[in-house]
């Protein structure tokens, strides 16, 4: 067992950032020394992914230390739940993990059939994975596109924008929404499968293979771009385990670890698929192994269309939902990782508490760790490299 | 008319072909990027969007002239100009057609190249007189990566100026009349590209700019016309190397096999631009596909591959041809 | 073992194809897409086909959204039935969950298909779906049915 | 691992302790002072991460949860521990880094002080900010929807 203790303890004394510029230079020295450079990324900064703000310290272009500060997205969504009746969460849900809201969705779904002992009919888990998996691709490419545009490609990032389209439209068609879906109920999901979605989904993966073999050629490929994310933002294992990664991020670091596979949910237990690991953790790591996940979602797609079941989309439940009171967790394999719903119930119509573990606000916590002692190109790069969502993150 | 006139006439011409140039181009990059990324491009201004750049001049022109408070003022006032008059400059010994340029100078490429690097003096005092630390960072960038790669970019010409055995773009032109430089100096064609490519800091070596981490760089505070000027010297940059490209190893205003024909001859002006516009289509290309490399990567390679290669490629050429060619 | 370099020239092939392809691009306002059915845009209110409203003033809709968007100004006729005065909607504030409609027990609301909602004029983004109207209340449906 | 690991590890740091097995999975439950000692143990006895760590109000105090997890057998525990309003949260960074933005969120939405944390600021809201996930605060709902 590693000591998981080991990482940050490793020097005296914290190292954030302080307001003021630090002269780290020992006395007698100043004729020479030169001055640190606080710089402040963000909030408005077209690399750091919506609002978050990351103060730099930098001497010259190297990333001394590095802080995030987040909280400009905070809507308060942990607070606002505790208003809400348990199927009207998802709308909140959604705009919690904006690129991926059917995880989110489901993970709350998945809490309160836990909590109140709801039996979901074995074709609601289908679809709900159906969808999931269309909705990580959507996420996904959306981190590909990015993360090519933050080490300055910004070709893929356009052509990753068509295949988000198309599978937003096929989302649109189950769902009725392209980015808030509120789709997914306690019980079930909200309506069948429409008619005719499973050739418009068959005919987009078949296009989409080629898409994403191009992709990866336009960035993997390209050696400028290795040269660029190959033996950067290093996180070895254990410090992956002591900041309590999620998802890509700490696969890539070696450890081998999915919802989907470890603490199944939905129609996962069903599906063939492979849960891909590298062991090195730079951010060509975390690349590869986000591509290689995509390929396998396409997969699962295929298996699910294919082996879609008859029956019933949803449980019957009762229209106010009152679980009765106690705690549940439930999490499901986001895009970022494992994302939780932590549900405390009194019984009432309304949830007491309910906690979201996000896993993208653990992979942030990270930057200082993986940042310091890089440049500020790779600082961007090691930002998207983590793929973060700042709504998920700020909640 | 008395000489001092038709000079001063010519300087005017190579400023208006220089705006133009601008405006063409600008409007190229954005049909050339859009297609590439599966767009469409400007087309709502004029027919196919031709007036898009127009109209956006007019803008940049009407718009309010913004200084930051803590700025450098005089710097900050007159860097757009230190980086677009030598911009200009550069424009003066190109040479369009056998006896259009508006100077001939014996040593036309000196001036030329002696023009291209006083460009990072302005980037730098953008940089530093915006008072902003990423346009100061932005400024550094472009003052490191132009005394880099302005050492391969002179190596790299050295080979077409031995050949043509003269500093005179007219008369390297003149001496690609049979053949190309581009097929003997094949490497030196590619160190240029390279270096020009960075020198004038296009993509993939768009360090002082660098949208994704510096925002833009040098010109993050500049608005209005000032911002203009910078563009403009860019993308005036960009024909610069282009033509100079054409100059030194695609024959100028030669089509191959037509040498002495009249007609081609009387549309050597045609034949240089179109010569270069290909050469601008091929960086805008680059653009539109690669990513940036990191500025340490950059001066590394620069540093420990391309000065190396383009020194020991001077010293081979000049052995061969004192040797070989020359008994 | 490939030769460094082959990537960046495959990455002009590949852009290059992509132009082959041809543009994507929807010019919208000439151009729209048609919109899935299921899509959810503006709450509207449904009518029967005699032009009286479906909606019964049963205030569902109001309780059931999350965002408190809809409210129903009713007020009781001596005959016992409902009298809506006003039905007022905050497009400005809905998110078009689709909660109401689905929660509605008398299919009298629907999200229709209306996406272009920007406005100059604040006072756009308030509506008035229904407005001093009798309900088709079930009752009063009896009620007539009697007196006949 | 063993499914009773931790009541091993626990008992030999000597910590005092209730253990149960809930709907949740196995809780345990002990006093505020023991939380560093026992999460110590625990993490020297193979819980890896530290999964999520979050306060709730239960109305009398602040119950602050920890969730962990040992990846070999995918154990999981749910340590809990209360805190008084206007209490004392002590930090676990330098055992779990994963804690150092959960206890400062926990800290600034329910109103504890921070100590041992290496940068105890407050996370997600500006100074001043009410202690937003405490029961007395209340949610504004229908009256921020302004009707015309």
């Amino acid at each position: 067992m590693s000591d998981v203790r080991l990482d940050v303890s490793r020097q005296p004394g914290p190292r954030w950032v302080l307001p003021k510029g630090l002269r780290r230079v020992p006395e007698g020295l100043d004729e020479l020394a030169t001055e640190h450079l606080i710089l402040n990324m963000g909030p408005q900064h077209p690399s750091t992914h919506g609002v978050l703000h990351v103060l730099l310290e930098l001497d010259g272009e190297e990333v001394q230390a590095a802080e995030a500060s987040v909280g400009y997205l905070h809507r308060g969504i942990e607070k606002l739940a505790e208003s809400r009746k348990y199927h009207q969460v998802g709308t909140l849900l959604d705009r919690a993990d904006y690129l991926a809201g059917l995880h989110t969705e489901t993970a709350f779904a998945l809490a309160v059939e836990r909590l109140a002992g709801i039996e979901v009919p074995r074709k609601a888990d289908w679809i709900r994975s159906l969808t999931m998996e269309l909705c990580r691709l959507a996420s996904h490419v959306v981190w590909a596109g990015t993360f090519g545009m933050d080490a300055g490609a910004m070709a893929p990032f356009l052509y990753i924008m068509r295949d988000r389209e198309a599978l937003l439209d096929i989302l649109e068609a189950i769902t009725g929404g392209r980015m808030m879906f509120n789709y997914v109920r306690p019980g079930g999901v909200f309506a069948d499968l429409p008619a005719g979605v499973d050739t418009k989904i068959r005919a987009f993966l078949d296009v989409f293979d080629t898409y994403l073999e191009e992709t990866d050629a336009l960035l993997g490929g390209n050696e400028i771009f290795q040269a660029r994310i190959k033996n950067v933002g290093v996180i070895s294992r254990d410090t992956a385990m002591a900041f309590g990664l999620a998802g890509g991020t700490m696969r890539a670091s070696g450890i081998d670890f999915d919802v989907r596979r470890d603490m199944p949910y939905a129609a996962y237990t069903e599906l063939d698929f492979d849960v891909p690991v590298a062991s090195g953790g730079d951010c060509w790591d975390r690349y590869v192994v986000r591509m290689e996940e995509m390929r396998q979602s396409v997969r699962m797609i295929r298996q699910l269309v294919d082996g879609m079941p008859e029956g019933d989309f949803t449980a019957k439940v009762p229209k106010v939902l009152r679980p009765p009171a106690g705690e549940m967790y439930a999490a499901v394999e986001s895009p970022r990782g494992e994302l939780g719903i932590h549900l405390v119930s009194d019984g009432g119509p309304t949830p007491y508490r309910m906690r979201l573990r996000s896993p993208a606000y653990y992979n942030l916590a990270i930057t200082d760790e993986a940042i310091a002692g890089s440049l500020i190109a790779d600082a961007v790069v090691i930002i998207g490299s983590l793929d973060i969502v700042l709504g998920e993150i700020d909640r | 008319m008395n000489a001092a006139g038709a000079v001063a006439i010519r300087i005017l011409a190579m400023l208006l072909l220089l705006l133009v140039n601008g405006v063409v181009l600008i409007y190229m990059l954005r049909k050339v990027l859009g297609r590439l990324h599966i767009r469409i491009g400007p087309n709502r201004v004029g027919p196919f969007g031709l007036l898009q750049t127009t109209a956006d001049v007019v803008k940049l022109l009407t718009k309010e002239d913004l200084m930051p408070e803590s700025a450098d003022k005089w710097l900050f006032w007159i860097a757009p100009f230190v980086v677009f008059v030598p911009s200009f400059l550069a424009y003066l010994p190109l040479a369009f057609g056998p006896d259009l340029a508006v100077t001939r100078l014996d040593t036309g490429l000196l001036f030329l190249l002696a023009a291209l690097s006083l460009i990072p003096l302005g980037v730098v005092m953008a940089g530093w007189a915006s008072n902003s630390k990423w346009s100061l960072v932005g400024g550094m960038r472009a003052a490191g990566q132009q005394i880099a790669y302005e050492v391969p970019l002179m190596l790299a010409v050295l080979g077409p100026v031995m050949m043509a055995g003269s500093m005179d773009l007219s008369r390297i032109i003149e001496a690609q009349k049979n053949l190309w430089f581009v097929f003997p100096q094949f490497i030196a064609f590619i160190i240029y590209i390279i270096a020009a490519q960075a020198d004038t800091q296009q993509t993939p070596f768009d360090m002082s700019e660098a949208e994704s981490e510096l925002i833009t760089g040098f010109a993050n505070e500049y608005g209005g016309m000032r911002f203009g000027f910078l563009f403009l010297a860019e993308f005036s940059n960009m024909f610069i190397v282009s033509a100079l490209g054409v100059s030194l190893f695609f024959g100028g205003w030669y089509v191959p096999f037509l040498t002495e024909n009249p007609v081609a001859l009387s549309l050597a002006p045609l034949i240089f631009m179109i010569k270069t516009y290909m050469g601008i289509f091929v960086m805008m290309w680059a653009r539109g596909s690669l990513p940036r490399i990191r500025v340490d990567q950059l001066l590394a390679f620069s540093w420990k591959a391309l000065i190396p290669i383009s020194l020991s490629w001077v010293v081979i050429w000049a052995c061969f041809q004192r040797l070989v060619l020359v008994r | 073992m490939k030769i460094w370099g082959t990537g960046i020239l495959n990455g002009f092939r590949i852009t290059m194809r992509n132009w082959m392809r041809g543009p994507i691009t929807v010019q919208y306002p000439e151009q729209r897409l048609e919109l899935p059915e299921r899509a959810r845009w503006t709450v509207t209110p449904k009518y029967n086909e005699d032009g009286t409203p479906k909606c019964t003033a049963c205030l569902i809709c109001e309780k059931e959204c999350p965002d408190h968007v809809l409210r129903l100004d009713v007020s009781k006729l001596e005959d016992g039935t409902k009298h809506i005065d006003k039905y007022v909607y905050e497009v400005g504030a809905c998110m078009m969950c689709g909660l109401c409609t689905a929660a509605c027990p008398f299919d009298a609301i629907y999200m229709s298909h209306e996406y272009e909602l920007a406005s100059r004029y604040a006072s756009d983004l308030s509506r008035v779906l229904l407005e001093d109207v009798d309900t088709a209340s079930p009752r009063r449906a009896k009620k007539e049915e009697t007196d006949a | 691992m063993p499914a009773s690991a931790h009541e091993t590890l626990l008992r030999d740091a000597a910590v005092v302790h209730t253990s149960e097995t809930e709907l949740l999975g196995t809780v345990v439950r002990l006093d505020c002072v023991n939380v560093r000692p026992a999460l110590g143990a625990l993490a020297a006895g193979g819980f890896d991460q530290l999964v999520d760590m979050f306060a709730t109000d239960t109305g009398e105090a602040i119950e602050l949860t920890y969730h962990l997890r040992a990846f070999s057998g995918f154990e999981t525990l749910f340590v809990k521990c209360t805190v008084e309003y206007d209490g004392e949260l002590v930090s676990v960074w330098d055992i779990y880094p994963a804690a150092l933005f959960p206890e400062r969120e926990a800290a600034e939405l329910l109103g504890m002080s921070l100590t041992g944390h290496p940068n105890p600021k407050r996370l997600l809201t500006v100074e001043g900010t009410e202690p937003l996930l405490r029961k007395s605060v209340a949610i504004r709902g229908a009256q921020e929807v302004q009707f015309s």
